[in-house]
C-alpha cells in the first residue's frame, strides 16, 4: 500500500454545539483507488466523517488531512480548492433551486473557469451517464427524487475529482438505476479515483466486497478491507 | 479572471432578476421609492437654500448723503464706496425717487406728506449690496467715514432676525437631508439584504461545490447595481416630471419665488440619484452576503 | 376557535419574532425608519398648515373713523361690527396710538414728521378680524355702509398674495403627505412581504399537514402587528425627542414662530404613527401571506 | 372486498405544466384495511401518484376520490379537511426548518386544535416508537437524514389517520431501522388503517407480500394481491 494517502485521519472527534458527540476518536487512512463503503445505522455519524472531509464540519479536536491539505488549519480562501478537488454528493441532493438541471451541473465547472467547449461537452455526457438527457432543462423541483439525486451524483463527477465523496447516493433510486450508478463509480474507481461512500443498502455493499468500515455511535466498530454490510436483519 | 467568468457574471445577473423577478420587482420599487423621497427633499431643501440666499443677498446698505454734497462729489463717493471690500453693487438714488418710494410705501396714509407742502427733507442716497451678509458691519463702518456721508443703515435688526431664519433653515436642511441620506441608506440596504437572505442556501450550496467568495459576490454586487440602477431611474425620470410640473404651476402663480431653473438642477439631481442607488445596491448586496459566505 | 389555539397563535409569534430574529431585527428597523420619516413630515406639514392659519389670520380690516365720531358713538359703532357676519374680533385704536405706532413704523425716517408740529391728522380706527379670509370682502364693504364710517381697508393685494402661498403651501403639504404615506405604506408591506417570502415553504409544509388558511394567517398577521407595533414605537420615541429639542431651540431663538405646543400634539402624532404602524404591518403581513396559502 | 373504497382512480391522467406526462391513464381502486406498495423506477410517476391523493398536484384528467371526496371538484376550504385524514411521509420529509423536532409533530395535532394533554402523550409516544425521545429538542438542521425521515414517519401517524401514505419512508434508514418502521406500519395496518407506501426497498416488498402496483412509464403495468418487487437485479 505505498500509493498516496488521499484521506487520513487520527483522533478526529466531532462534538457538536448542542453537545451531541457524533464522532468520537476515529483513526482511518484511505488511499488513492480505495473503494471505501461507509455503513453504520441512522445517526451513527456516517454525514458527519464525510461533511468534515469538504470542510462543512470542522472537528472539535484530532488530526484531518485531505487530498494532502490539513483541512483544520487551513486558510479560508484555500477552502474552494480543497472543494474543487472532489466530488460530492450529499445525502440532501442541495441542488441549486433557481438553476436548471444543465446549470447545476454546468456549475461546478463554471466555477474552475473551464472553456466552454469542453463544459458542454463535459456535461452533456454526464447527463448520458445518469439518464437525464431529455431532462437537462428541467428545475430541480420539476423532477422526481431520484431524479434530483442523479443530478447531484452528476454533478459530483463532471469535473473528474480525484476523490469522489458520495453520501446515501442511491437512497432514492431503484435496485436497477441504483447498479447503473454503482457501475459508474467503478468505473471512474479502475480510472484511480478514490471513492468514499456512506450507503445503508446491504445489496450494494455485500455484492460489491470492498473495504468496509462500520461506525456505530461515532465509533469505528469494524474496518474490513472486503467486507459486507454485517448483521443480518 | 477570464472573459468566459465575465460573461457568465452577466448571464448570471440577468437571469437571476428574471427568475426572482418577484423579488427583483420588490426591491426595485423600494429602491425607486425611497430615492423619489430622497430627490424629493434634496430639492426641496436646495430650493430652501437658494431663497435663504436670496433673502440674504437682499440686504443693503442705504448710505445717506449731506444735503452740501452736489452730483460731481456724489460720482467720487461711488467710486470710493465700489473700492469698499465686499461691495457687489452700487446704485445712486435721488432725493426726489426716495420720495416717490416714500409715498408709495405710505399708501393709504400718504396724506399726511401733503402738509410737507413742496418740500422734500429726504437727503440723495446710494443703495449698496454686499456680496457676504458678514461683511455689512465693517463696510458701513468704513462708509460712515467717507467724506459728504451722512450716515450709513443697514437695518440691523431686520437682518439679524433673517440670518437667524436663514441659518435656522440650512441647520434644518441640512439635518433633514443627512437623516434621509441614512434613512434610505438603511431601507435599501435592508431590502437588499432580505433578498439576499432569501438566497442564502443558494449560497452555501455554490460555496460547497467549490466557488470562491468572490465568484459568488460578484453576480450578486452586480444585481444590487442593477437592482439600483432601475430603481433610481424610475425615482429620477418621476422626479424631473414633479419637478418640471412644480416649477410650472410656481412661476404662474408665485413669479417672485427664486426657484432653482430646471437646467442644470435636474441634470444634476438625476446624477445624484442614480449614482447612489447604483453604489447602495452594490455596497448593500456586498455587505449583506458576506455573512452567508462564511460556510 | 379554542383557547388553546388562540394561546398557541401568540406564542407561535414570540418563537418566531426570536427564531426569525435576524429577519425581525431588519424588518422592524424598515417599519421605524420610514414611519419616522412619515412623522417628521407629518410633524412639519402640521405646523407649516399653523403657520399659514397664522398668518391667514392676521388679515385684518382697518375701519377709520370719521373725525366727528365720538368715543359714544364709536362703541355704538362696535356694536354694529361685532354683528357683521364673519367678524370675530373688534379692537378700538385711538388717533394717538395710531400716530405712536406709525413713528415705529417710520423708523429712520420718522423725522419727517417733525414737520407736522403737534398736530396728529390720524383718525381713530377699529381692527377688525375675520373668521374667515373668503369674508373679509363682503365685511368690509357693510362696514364702510355704517354710519361714521369714513372707510374700511384691508390690504387687497397684500392678501391675495399671502392667500395664494398659503394655499400653495397647503397643496404641498397635503400631496407631500400623501406621497409619503403611499412611500411608507409601500416600504413597510413590502418589507413584510420579503420576509413572507423568505418563509414561503414553511406555509406550504403547513398547508400539506392538514392547516386551514386562517390557522396560518393568524400568527403571521398578528407577527407583522407586533413588527409595527415594535417599529413604530421606536420612531415615535425619537419623533417625540427630536421635537421637544428642536421646539427648545425655536423657542430661544425664533420665539415669533408660531410652532404647534408639544402637548396635546405629540400624543396625537404617537397614536397616529403606532396604529400606522400595526395596521400596515398586519394588513401587509395578510395581504403577502395570501398568495403563498395556494397549495 | 365488500371494504369501505379509500381510495378510488378512473383513467386519471396528469401531465405537468412542461408536457411531461407523469401518469396515463391509471385506474386503481384501494379499500380499507389495504396493505398497498408501489414501485417502478426512478422517475415512473410514483410521487406523482402519492401527491395527488393529498391534493398537492390535481390530475389534468379523470376521477379522483379519496376517502368519500372526489379530490378534484373540492371546495378549497374542504382541502385542510381531506389532508387532516391522511398521515403523508414525504420523500423530501417537508419538516418546518425553525420548530423543533416536538413542534414540528405537535403541529399536526394543534392544527385539529387537540388538547394539550393529549397532544402530549401522543407525541411522546410517536417519539418512542421512531426512537428520537432524546432528540425532541432538536432543529431538523441537528438531525441526520435518517433522523429526519424518522421525525416525518412521526408527524404522519401521530393524529391516527385512516389513510398512511408514505412515499420512500425508508430510503435514509439502515435495514434495521427500516424494518422497525414497516413493523409499526404493520401494526396499524392491522388495527384497519390503510396504508400505501411508494419503495424501492425489493428486500422489504419481497419479504412482505402485500398487494404490489407497479408503475412504470406512468402506467400500471402490473398490480398483484401478493407480489414481490419484480425484475431481479
Ligand atoms: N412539477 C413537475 N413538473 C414537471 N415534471 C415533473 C414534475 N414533477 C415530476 N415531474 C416528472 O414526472 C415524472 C414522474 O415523477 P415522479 O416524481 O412521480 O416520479 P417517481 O416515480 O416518484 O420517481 P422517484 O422514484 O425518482 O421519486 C418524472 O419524469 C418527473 O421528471
Ligand atoms: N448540526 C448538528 N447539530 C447537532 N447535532 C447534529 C448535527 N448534525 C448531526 N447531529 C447529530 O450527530 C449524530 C450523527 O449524525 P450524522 O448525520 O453523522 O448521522 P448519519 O450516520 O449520517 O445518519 P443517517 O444515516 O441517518 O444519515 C446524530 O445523532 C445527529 O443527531
Ligand atoms: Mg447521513
Ligand atoms: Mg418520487
Amino acid at each position: 500500500m505505498g500509493l498516496k494517502l488521499m484521506i487520513h485521519m487520527k483522533n478526529v472527534t466531532k462534538v457538536y454545539e448542542n453537545g451531541a458527540v457524533a464522532l468520537n476518536n476515529i483513526n482511518v487512512d484511505i488511499r488513492k483507488g480505495e473503494f471505501v463503503f461507509l455503513v453504520g445505522s441512522s445517526g451513527a455519524g456516517k454525514s458527519t466523517f464525510i461533511k468534515m472531509l469538504f470542510r462543512e464540519v470542522l472537528p472539535t479536536s484530532g488530526i484531518l488531512t485531505v487530498n494532502g491539505r490539513d483541512v483544520i488549519r487551513m486558510a479560508n480562501k484555500e477552502v474552494p480548492y480543497l472543494r474543487r478537488s472532489l466530488g460530492v454528493i450529499f445525502q440532501d441532493y442541495r441542488l441549486l433551486p433557481e438553476k436548471t438541471v444543465y446549470e447545476n451541473i454546468s456549475f461546478a465547472m463554471q466555477v474552475i473557469e473551464a472553456p466552454r467547449r469542453l463544459m458542454q461537452r463535459s456535461v452533456n455526457s454526464v447527463l448520458d451517464i445518469v439518464g437525464l438527457r431529455d431532462k437537462y432543462k428541467c428545475f430541480p423541483h420539476q423532477l422526481s427524487g431520484g431524479e434530483q439525486q442523479r443530478v447531484a451524483i452528476a454533478r459530483a463527477i463532471v469535473n473528474n475529482p480525484s476523490i469522489v465523496i458520495a453520501d446515501e447516493p442511491t437512497g432514492n433510486l431503484d435496485p436497477e438505476t441504483s447498479w447503473g450508478i454503482m457501475d459508474i463509480f467503478q468505473r471512474i474507481n479502475a480510472a484511480g479515483t478514490t471513492i468514499v461512500m456512506a450507503t445503508h443498502d446491504k445489496t450494494i455493499v455485500d455484492a460489491m466486497q470492498r473495504r468496509v468500515i462500520a461506525i456505530e455511535d461515532g465509533q469505528i466498530v469494524r474496518d474490513e478491507a472486503q467486507g459486507g454490510y454485517g448483521y443480518e436483519s | 479572471m477570464k472573459v468566459r467568468t465575465i460573461e457568465y457574471y452577466i448571464r448570471e445577473v440577468f437571469i437571476s432578476l428574471r427568475r426572482n423577478n418577484w423579488m427583483s420587482v420588490a426591491s426595485i420599487g423600494t429602491v425607486a421609492v425611497s430615492l423619489f423621497i430622497f430627490g424629493m427633499f434634496l430639492m426641496m431643501v436646495m430650493n430652501m437654500n437658494k431663497l435663504a440666499e436670496n433673502m440674504e443677498s437682499q440686504v443693503q446698505i442705504n448710505v445717506y448723503l449731506l444735503d452740501k454734497v452736489d452730483r460731481e462729489q456724489a460720482r467720487d463717493i461711488e467710486k470710493d464706496l465700489k473700492e469698499i471690500e465686499g461691495v457687489e453693487s452700487v446704485g445712486f438714488v435721488t432725493k426726489d425717487e426716495a420720495m416717490e418710494r416714500f409715498k408709495d410705501r405710505l399708501g393709504d396714509q400718504k396724506t399726511l406728506l401733503d402738509a410737507l407742502d413742496e418740500t422734500n427733507p429726504l437727503p440723495d442716497s446710494f443703495e449698496v449690496t454686499v456680496t457676504n451678509p458678514d461683511l455689512v458691519k465693517t463696510a458701513a463702518e468704513k462708509m460712515e467715514k467717507l467724506d459728504g456721508v451722512e450716515c450709513a443703515k443697514y437695518g440691523q435688526d431686520v437682518m439679524e432676525h433673517l440670518f437667524e431664519i436663514t441659518r435656522l433653515l440650512r441647520i434644518f436642511g441640512f439635518t433633514l437631508m443627512l437623516v434621509l441620506a441614512f434613512a434610505t441608506l438603511f431601507i435599501i440596504s435592508n431590502t437588499i439584504r432580505l433578498t439576499v437572505f432569501a438566497r442564502r442556501k443558494e449560497i452555501a450550496i455554490m460555496k460547497y461545490v467549490g466557488a470562491t467568495d468572490w465568484f459568488i459576490r460578484w453576480p450578486f454586487v452586480m444585481e444590487g447595481m442593477v437592482l439600483g440602477l432601475f430603481g433610481s431611474i424610475i425615482a429620477a425620470m418621476v422626479l424631473r416630471t414633479a419637478y418640471t410640473a412644480m416649477a410650472e404651476k410656481v412661476y404662474d402663480t408665485l413669479a417672485f419665488f427664486p426657484l432653482i431653473p430646471e437646467q442644470p438642477f435636474l441634470t444634476y439631481i438625476t446624477i445624484v440619484v442614480v449614482i447612489s442607488g447604483m453604489v447602495v445596491g452594490a455596497i448593500g448586496s456586498a455587505v449583506s452576503i458576506k455573512k452567508f459566505l462564511k460556510v
